[in-house]
């Protein structure tokens, strides 16, 4: 083949380590496949700011587009669009619809393909993480950036059901910290006031990790209480190894990347690709951080 | 003297800002075609009688009866829907506007564009500007400039331009030639007369007793926020109104 | 008008109180259309450079012309509202979050009423109620400021909360699908090539553009701006202004908050959220001051389109993510540089 | 002065420009601490709560106490330097941005000093080095604010963007470790119970007062918020003013930057970015009017006081996490009605 | 008439607003201890005038001399470096201050705290309130509270206060009596008559013919932005510069 494919990485957000990360594996890929990587996103979470740049996008035709897109429903009608311009769409790290695509059935199931790890069970995988931690009994809470953000959400929601399967242990409000570390240190450390029993949180994104190690720092309960984070950063290694954090679920997001580009690459040269692909995720502690097989999946820097 | 039932009449009136008694248990009668001129050193009480007359300021206490019914204005609006328009002292004007949106301010003329849409009648702003701004002689031709451009008499002659535009019952005039040049003074001094000979009210500010002399009826002198008296003005001359004024 | 034909006129020539050349020049107007020469400007950059970076076009693209007019409703729509409020000298920083929750409303009141009646009904009826819930968070605003003498920043910063909060519980911390498929034309369908939305915020524009320049509401709102005591005395009723002021940036937002449950197909309590700064940014660089007394419509409509297109146009030319913060930056301050050198150079108002 | 032996006073008997009784009132006093009186009642609130819903205590707990405390250091350093900025009649929006970029320099400088120097050293030079980057987007700031006269709100606005956008690229997108163990124990130790962050803010805010209440740069900033033209007509160099003070509001920011890079032992570029709001709120709830010439540190401590205790008490109070949206915006609201009420009843300047 | 060497000399000065020519072509000398009006009807230029001496507004052209050195004011701050105080028409007091601490603006009095901490003087600005404001007979007990809490009277007398203080080398008084009570009044006359004796220069425009002919040497009148005409007050009469000011 000798045409150069422009495919197109929309991520979330684009001030994140996780997409940052994304992009370099998407970015391998396509070097290796001569392709050439374009990757355009909005600086927030949100439809309003992301549909903009996704029709920005639009407007150059690339030959494939990747996006993650920042929700189910909103999302479809912006992405039709570039459906029905004839781009081919794979979603990365978040899915449009149910996330089943090419069944003929619902209004999203036009991209080819959907290729993450779950965040639902990144939640799930969590909690049975924490309650491990802590015994499997006493008092934990979720830590999470804001509401309305459909990854952070549903990380959220599995480790509420998952905890469901765990009888002795309560779940706690969630308390919204609006990636502002210093609230989130500062309600953790108001609900440990409040429960002096409280055995875990849980970080949903990097800041509410940050914030609740720093508050279990301050509150002098190293050790006593469990924090464990969703993502894995380079400075969550440091937590890590400074029992600041217990554990830390880090997504494959270079992965995500690769096969993202892959995929699309696949797709434009006429072969045919899975509707969906799992990345899945990894359990980076104290005991397994240094090891090479883990220490991969910490976040490019 | 004039002996008609009042036009304005004031009771009691008191006006305390925190510590500061700056208007003392003062009264005051205008009955129509009456100028009562209201006189008083720096700081007497002057401009805060007549706020509360105009209701720019809730009095402390007193009454305010228009022509015998007491009245309470919780607003400036009120009063001026009863008939008593003010120039004040420090002019209260939107710089931002024009001249004739400044007449017109808070009772701006509404025309129909296209036979049914009301919009306002900029065209009658301008006419009344140039119109009142001719009253005092002065023959504007910048009519959709700010008042901000003009200079301090110009816009002093705006203020009191919209309050004699309006046709009051009564006329509150907080130093109104303040700022005015020579020949101006005069046509204002000439326009007050020409109020009383139409049967309104006029309080009248000074501290130009010649003005004061030239067109008042009578003279209510404040001092440190009490009436220290109050004339006929053909019954007094400069110096008692100034003993007055002073004390000792 | 007190009869008095003209009498005293005799003794001496009057002194012309203008001895200025009356008509305005040319440059004058130009620059009172500052913003919109900056906007003509950037198209120019752009164009300029996607033609020697890819032989490209950017103004040739009635897709970006579309995309770009797309963008810029909503905030533009916020705008609109706040450009009334940023005039009276106030700010209302609730307007982002009483969209969200207008669009929340509006989803779930279209779903509602879809049940019970035709579809075009459900969705007339339903963006009736959306702002009429906004109208609720916007009265009480207006009633803070005007009644109770809360400054306007913590009045609706206030509101900024109780209103996502709000919005959050209505939508059970989540987005509320809508299933209506003519809200979702009307948020994504065109006619003649003219997207509905940008039908819908051209004739919010013409109808607030009408208010501010042509109304006593308008003229009143300037007034009080400039200075809110003269303006009471002149006999505005103050209150009752703020009040409705309020209320209108309420409607605008939930206007928007409307046409975001039928282009998105769902409603987001978090629609609004990131809009603040850039309407008000559209506001101010469409020429108000946050002093209050000055502002347009027609301005902030250049305001809005350009801070859409430096946002739009960036990724188009594919400029590197954290460079677009810096650039959307200097553009946004040159945006106003222009502004100061046309000043200087058409003799208006200048600062002393 | 005027050599003038007070020689005409003989002729009348001097009017008294002043009817007044002198001594302030008791009540006066009070209402000047305003923010002060309403945090009282916010704890006292609280205290009640607890001890009602759970017999527990919230003003009792030191522990409580120095939550509270540390998580009002960043909003309040940010706060302290827009205090100046809003007395001047000013806002800086840069200045959450500026901290993020702070924090990132503070991180990598630590690190790459580390490496060459003894650790404390280490820690110093690059606190130093971090602040002194922030004092650049400062000075750009204060030119284009003072030089050429870009509105605040604009020429702060730009500069939110190109730090942001700086900061980013400096942080490579993501978070920068630093490991430097003296730095971690300036972000999270104590000594005597008294964390260092604490102190250390203590201290910034003990200098401002002192320049803002004591000095001639303090005295000036009163004069051009209230009159620019009068306090630039008595000589006062407005220019050289607000360079000064828009580096003095970056040099909070970068402070907060620095200690933001201790306690996380990580640089973040969107450290400051959610501390905006909160951070204009102290100010006013603090007494402070956005239109300028009014405003104290002392009543900016109470301020961010205010919203640390309702945010951190809410959650102690176990709140759900959407009715806190409401009720942070309910209290924020009160703050200010409570103000309202003690300016009337103390007979303090009011609206007309 | 005095014919020591001009303390200040304004030559073919020319202000225009876009295309408003407030000042055409205007000259003026003043001499040490000199007191020269400047009249003129409303929007005559006179405001326009000392705004472009004192360096509020850089002239469109034409020269300033002082002492016979030709200056160019970037800002009022570097007039008033060169002893030029102004008295400006709107008062220019910063409302949210004290009278002391208006007086001092932009020249605190700092003393120590603690033997080192350089802190402000409040004090000495309460006394300097005091004893300025006694110079106009204006007894003030309010030295904290900001001048927003005074009449309109009451905060011109601030305005020449702050100005007289600084014993500058030139005044300019741009009707500083306008607000003022008929005994301020007569202070301010007196006070400027002392100003003459101590060799100052001084510019005094004033719309009170009796005022001007009280205290001036001379008196130079515009009209609508020119020179319409100099005197020697000796040489003319109220008459002659009416006629002037309104030409014809
Ligand atoms: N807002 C205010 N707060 C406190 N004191 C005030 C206020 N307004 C006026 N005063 C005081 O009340 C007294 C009366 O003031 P007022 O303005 O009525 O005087 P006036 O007679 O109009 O004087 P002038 O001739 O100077 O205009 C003065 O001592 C003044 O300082
Ligand atoms: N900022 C401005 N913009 C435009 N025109 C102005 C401005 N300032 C003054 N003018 C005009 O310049 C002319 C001279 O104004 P100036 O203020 O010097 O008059 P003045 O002699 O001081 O009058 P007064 O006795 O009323 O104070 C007037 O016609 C005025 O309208
Ligand atoms: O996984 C991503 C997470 O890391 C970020 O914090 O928010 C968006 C998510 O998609
Ligand atoms: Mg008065
Ligand atoms: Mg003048």
């Amino acid at each position: 083949q000798d045409k150069k494919f422009t495919i197109a990485l929309i991520p979330g957000l684009t001030t994140d380590a996780f997409y940052i990360t994304m992009r370099k594996g998407a970015e391998a890929a396509a070097k290796a496949v001569g392709a050439q990587l374009v990757f355009q996103g909005a600086p927030e979470f949100n439809p309003v700011t992301q549909v903009p740049v996704l029709d920005a996008v639009i407007a150059k035709s690339p030959d494939a587009l990747l996006i993650a897109p920042t929700d189910t429903n909103q999302l479809i009608q912006p992405l039709k669009r570039a459906s029905d311009a004839g781009i081919p769409i794979i979603t990365v790290d978040t899915f449009i619809g149910s996330g089943d695509y090419q069944t003929g059935a619902g209004d999203g199931d036009f991209p080819l393909s959907y290729i993450a790890s779950d965040n639902i069970l990144g939640g799930a995988i969590a909690a049975r993480a924490l309650a491990t931690a802590i015994g499997d009994k006493g008092k934990v809470f979720v830590s999470n950036v804001k509401p309305g953000i459909s990854t952070t959400d549903q990380r959220e929601q599995g480790f509420k059901d998952e905890m469901k399967k765990h009888p002795n242990i309560e779940v706690l409000e969630t308390q919204f910290n609006e990636n502002d570390a210093n609230k989130a240190a500062s309600q953790l450390q108001a609900v440990y006031a409040r429960n002096s029993d409280l055995a875990g949180v849980f970080g949903a994104n990097l800041f509410s990790a940050m914030g609740s190690s720093n508050g279990v720092q301050q509150a002098g309960q190293i050790g006593k209480m469990k924090v464990v984070a969703f993502d894995a950063p380079g400075s969550i290694v440091d937590s890590l190894n400074s029992g600041l954090v217990d554990m830390a679920i880090a997504q494959h997001p270079a992965e995500i990347g690769y096969y993202g580009v892959m995929s699309a690459y696949a797709h434009l040269t006429g072969n045919s690709i899975p509707t969906k692909i799992g990345t899945g995720f990894t359990v980076i502690d104290k005991k397994n951080v240094a090891d090479p097989a883990t220490a991969k999946f910490i976040y490019a820097e | 003297m004039n002996s008609a039932a009042p036009l304005l009449e004031v009771r009691n009136l008191s006006r305390y800002f925190g510590a500061v008694k700056a208007l003392d248990n003062c009264s005051l009668v205008v009955r129509p075609g009456e100028v009562v001129a209201l006189a008083g050193d720096n700081g007497a009480g002057k401009t805060t009688m007549i706020k509360a007359i105009s209701g720019v300021y809730p009095p402390t206490s007193g009454e305010i009866l228009l022509e015998g019914k007491p009245v309470s204005f919780s607003s400036p609006e009120d009063a001026r829907e009863q008939g008593i328009e003010t120039i004040y002292q420090d002019l209260a004007l939107a710089d931002n506007l024009s001249i004739g949106a400044n007449i017109y301010l808070g009772r701006e003329p509404m025309k129909k564009a296209f036979g049914f849409l009301p919009v306002l009648d900029r065209k009658a702003m301008a006419k009344a500007a140039e119109e009142t701004m001719a009253l005092l002689d002065f023959h504007v031709k910048r009519l959709e400039a700010p008042v901000s451009n003009f200079s301090g008499g110009q816009r002093q002659a705006v203020a009191i331009g919209r309050a004699v535009f309006w046709n009051a019952k009564i006329l509150i005039m907080d130093e109104p030639t303040a700022a005015l040049g020579v020949p101006e003074q005069r046509k204002v001094v000439s326009l007050i007369k020409s109020l009383k000979s139409q049967g309104k009210g006029v309080i009248f500010i000074s501290h130009n007793l010649q003005d004061i002399f030239a067109v008042s009826d009578r003279i209510v002198v404040l001092r440190r926020g009490v009436v220290a008296g109050a004339r006929n003005i053909v019954d007094t001359d400069h110096n008692e109104v100034v003993k007055l004024m002073v004390g000792g | 008008m007190v009869e008095q034909a003209n009498p005293t006129s005799a003794s001496h020539v009057a002194p012309q109180a203008d001895h200025a050349d009356v008509s305005k020049t040319v440059i004058q107007k130009i620059a009172q259309l500052r913003a919109w020469v900056f906007l003509a400007a950037l198209l120019v950059v752009f164009e300029l450079w996607a033609r020697i970076d890819f032989g490209g076009t950017f103004v040739g693209s009635s897709f970006n012309w579309r995309s770009v007019a797309i963008f810029a409703v909503a905030p533009l729509l916020l705008a609109i509202g706040q450009t009334f409020v940023i005039i009276s000298g106030g700010i209302d920083l609730s307007a982002g979050f009483i969209m969200g929750l207008a669009a929340v409303v509006a989803a779930h009141a279209i779903n509602m009423l879809g049940v019970y009646m035709p579809l075009p009904i459900a969705m007339v009826l339903g963006i009736c109620i959306a702002v009429a819930a906004a109208v609720i968070p916007g009265t009480i605003n207006g009633l803070l400021i005007s009644q109770l003498k809360v400054p306007p920043f913590i009045g609706t910063l206030g509101m900024f909360g109780v209103a996502r909060g709000s919005a959050f519980l209505l939508a059970g911390g989540t987005t509320v699908p809508v299933k209506n498929s003519y809200l979702a034309e009307l948020g994504n369908g065109q006619v003649l090539g003219l997207p509905y939305l940008v039908i819908v915020a051209a004739i919010v524009v013409v109808v607030m553009h009408y208010l501010l320049s042509q109304t006593r509401f308008g003229q009143h709102n300037y007034a009080i701006g400039a200075n809110a005591q003269a303006a009471r005395r002149a006999g505005v009723d103050i209150k009752r202004h703020l009040l409705r002021l309020y209320i209108l940036s309420a409607i605008c937002a939930g206007i928007g908050g409307a046409l975001y449950a039928a282009r998105f197909t769902a409603g987001a309590a978090q629609a609004g959220e990131p809009l603040l700064l850039d309407s008000v940014a559209a506001v101010v660089i469409g020429g108000a001051s946050l002093f209050g007394g000055s502002g347009t419509i027609v301005g902030t409509i250049a305001g809005a389109l350009v801070i859409a297109v430096i946002q739009y146009g960036l990724v188009f030319m594919n400029v590197e993510p954290f460079w677009q913060f810096i650039a959307v930056g200097v553009v946004i301050i040159i945006s106003v540089l222009i502004d100061q050198a046309q000043r200087r150079f058409s003799g208006a108002k200048q600062d002393e």
